[in-house]
């Protein structure tokens, strides 16, 4: 594992969300110090206010906005859901 | 018949299916079976014709999300197997979206765990839909009502 | 397809059918569709093997009760149309009893319509079952918990 | 129509019934003067009070112990259903 990757996560949009930002994937360096949480990921990437019915999954389980991310985590924002 | 069915089987497909013959593949004698399969709409939400409806999903998680709320209906209401197969991708109208069928020794347990894990599916596994109509797509904000 | 659907189909049989293939045959591109379907138990009402179960009717006022069944609660949920095939004579384990399918353009509804029918069916139609083991035949006394 | 068929009914048992009385259809004459309920009906089969769980249909539709038997009327007794 290289140094990047040691100290980066992953973010994940979906649907709406892509269309919004622009893209689908990216990776996100973790600041040496500080303690990130799942919200601050959503504030860096400037997208305005996160709307309530945007959940928020990190490794593919829902968490709340304060859970910590972690080097290596994958961190998703999803609309509401509309299978079924 | 021969073949053991187990007990909890989850398929996203990418192409068209026949909900018939995958039931009657799956189907054992167990002494009851609910089913419920959804298609597309001929209609948009906004009542206008619809070209085609896209569905975009989060891979793993939903399989995954899906799994554990077919594991817990089963064990609620006393069932014994479930199927459910669910279309990703471009599908056409009339195109069958979604089938859960679960078997049970009981009428009631079949019916209510069938129409528990359809509600589960819709509210909590992540799917999302985009109707297409003259090269334009909309996500759709919400389930239909129930 | 082509041919315009009944909006209520009742038959009884008097010989084995497959569930699967009559739905495939019946089914509409109608955005829901419920289903159920009985199959006979392994095992009689007092735990012992089964040989055979058989079921009496009667004719006329069974498949009219039926079709009044269908048509109140077709208008009462809000469904398009309604499938019901029912043995009659003798039947063997894991053979299908009934079949309920019921289509409409939301899913409560398909769902509620096809729950009651059959609810209407085991409490209202005119039918007798006889569970037959070493030659000895017992009437059933009531229907299975729901 | 003969005499006997207009001034008859027809009188139909099923399941555990039809074990019980021996038959399963009977045609019955109506008394010249007397109205005649189908619990009148029931009574002169000789099978006991009737169970408060076998139901009576006139012409394949449920009707009440007090309901008139005309001549040509269909007149079932039905034990509790069991199908589907």
């Amino acid at each position: 594992m290289t140094k990047s990757q040691e100290r980066s996560f992953q973010v994940l949009l979906f649907a709406s969300l892509r269309d919004q930002a622009g893209w689908t994937k990216q990776r996100v360096m973790l600041p040496d110090q500080d303690l990130v949480t799942a919200e601050d990921v959503w504030s860096q990437l400037q997208l305005g206010p996160r709307p309530a019915s945007v959940q928020i999954a990190i490794n593919r389980e829902l968490v709340s906005p304060q859970t910590l991310v972690h080097a290596g985590d994958e961190v998703a924002f999803l609309p509401p859901f509309t299978g079924g | 018949m021969g073949v053991m069915q187990e007990k909890i089987t989850i398929q996203l497909h990418n192409t068209i299916f026949d909900p018939w013959l995958q039931l009657a593949a799956w189907s054992s004698q167990t002494a009851a079976a609910a089913t419920f399969i959804g298609r597309v709409r001929e209609v948009a939400q906004d009542g206008r014709p619809l070209e085609a409806l896209e569905l975009t999903h989060y891979p793993g998680m939903c399989e995954e999300i899906i799994r554990q709320d077919a594991q817990r209906l089963l064990m609620d209401h006393d069932a014994s197997s479930v199927l459910v197969l669910h279309r990703v991708g471009r599908m056409l109208p009339s195109e069958v979206i979604v089938l859960v069928a679960v078997e049970a020794d009981l009428r009631g347990p079949a019916q209510r765990c069938c129409t528990a894990l359809l509600e589960a599916i819709k509210h909590q596994a992540p799917f999302w839909k985009r109707e297409w109509r003259d090269g334009q797509g909309t996500w759709v904000s919400g389930n239909t009502p129930l």
